[in-house]
């Protein structure tokens, strides 16, 4: 019925159960992407800590696509998917990409003196270990990361507050 | 409110407690560590930093975090940290700073246990 | 450089200074709405009350959408714009549209008891009073609500905290 | 957080105060009117709402705040709000909330100005 606006927004194919987000990589932004997922996961109910888990989660997200990716469009694009059981983030960057290889060598830090308690290169750890599965999917166009978390997690019921 | 940030700094005779509100990004994070410094220069060797009114913190703060406790080793000083939320506390303890630095439920116990 | 993934989303003329959100019409999503301009308020140093009224402006208009449009999609896209000085909101849905003579009549609610106390018709009284400038375009393609806040709006020092 | 919602009640002999935390939409507003009928129905004529926790309010919420006002209006009853913060204060004031209930800084207040 009024195609002319459908076309300049985004396409009617959206379902009652996706929140669309378009952050610029300018400071504290991430927080805008996390305190997002942080009231869809709410009113999934979600528990506190699940919430608190996917809120630090989508700002490690963010802050790689804002330290690495070297977007040229200086967006990054966040997709949530709210299902009966899970809510899915999905986290695009349309910048260079990586691979396993070719991952950034530390930069100029201080450096560790532990080994083990590295200062930098947690990000995607922190991401895996918060979430229950983790897909990134990442070439010279740009990265997305998928991520999603289930409301009823096993091991994490003993956990809860 | 999330990214309203603060620091606010009780020095004791034997220690001193740095206690932090808002997002502990890079910013806060840098903010901490030259607290932390100057407290460091002062002679104090036994730090507290409260993260009770920190609800978020991202990685890079964490690092700077990990600096903090590395300048303290210099001084065969200690950092016990307090307040931390279960999430907060789990990533402390995956990227291995439970064990070079206390973690306590509260100021007391953080004090308690240098 | 990647027109494919480019079309999928959002176009690239979007600038530093802009936040897209697209929410479903349900249950709380005006709250996701609410806590992103809260974010973004908050990143742009507006003081604590300023962001309340902006927050409390940004439910209403999309409690007004949700109750009032009747947009097939079932979707409402907000766009932040910031500025140096002020922070505009756009509120868009694809609804029928109202104009000044087609209200709706007050629903089955209670009749009011002190007509000056009426309970219903107060959602654009309220942005009205919180914004500083206020734009309505409605047509039968949809409505767009667009609130500026300014940083600096004089009569408000004196309230601050 | 904000879409986690709660009524507390503490009814006294001469007075009873409910108490709300989180986002006072529809649902929050329709069980405080549950809550606030059953209480007019014990003979309750003296009522406090304490919106401290309550950071956010829609305008069908606060609708619900009015009806409550009209039914105790009916039995000479009188409701006094507390804990609203600036904006909501404001909002009141505009929506003539405040000719037909009081409007105070706390608890204490709210009860003694009955
Ligand atoms: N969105 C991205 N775009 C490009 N490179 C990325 C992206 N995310 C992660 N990387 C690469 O993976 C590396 C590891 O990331 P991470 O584990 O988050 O640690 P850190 O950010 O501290 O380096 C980064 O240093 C970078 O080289
Ligand atoms: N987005 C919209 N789409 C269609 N009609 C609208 C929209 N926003 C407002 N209206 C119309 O304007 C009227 C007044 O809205 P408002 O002042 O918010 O009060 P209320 O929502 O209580 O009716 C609504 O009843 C409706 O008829």
């Amino acid at each position: 019925m009024n195609r002319k606006k459908e076309a300049e927004k985004v396409s009617n194919t959206i379902s009652n159960d996706l929140v669309l987000l378009t952050i610029p990589m300018r400071r504290d932004m991430e927080l805008a992407a996390a305190q997002l997922a942080s009231v869809i996961a709410e009113s999934m109910s979600f528990y506190e800590q699940q919430v608190e888990e996917i809120q630090m989660a989508t700002i490690e997200a963010c802050i790689n696509a804002f330290e690495h990716s070297k977007s040229p469009d200086q967006q990054v694009f966040t997709k949530f998917i709210m299902r009966s059981d899970e809510l899915e983030i999905k986290i695009t960057d349309q910048g260079v990409g990586f691979s396993h290889d070719n991952r950034a060598q530390q930069r100029n830090n201080k450096p560790d003196i532990h080994p083990e308690m590295r200062k930098r290169g947690w990000g995607l750890e922190i991401i895996h270990a918060l979430m229950d599965s983790v897909n990134i999917s990442s070439n010279n166009n740009g990265t997305t990361i998928s991520m999603v978390k289930c409301k009823n997690e096993t091991d994490q019921e003993d956990g809860q507050e | 409110m999330a990214n309203k940030f603060d620091i606010q700094i009780r020095a004791e005779k034997q220690y001193a407690i740095l206690e932090t509100a808002g997002y502990l990004n890079d910013a806060l994070g840098e903010r901490l560590s030259k607290e932390a410094q100057e407290l460091i220069e002062k002679g104090y060797t036994q730090l507290v930093i409260n993260l009770d009114k920190t609800a978020l913190i991202n990685s890079i703060g964490i690092s700077i975090l990990i600096e903090i406790i590395e300048a303290l080793e210099q001084r065969d000083g200690t950092l016990n940290f307090c307040g931390l939320s279960a999430t907060q506390e789990r990533t402390f303890r995956m990227m291995a700073i439970a064990k070079y630095a206390g973690i306590f439920p509260d100021e007391k116990s953080a004090i308690a246990n240098f």
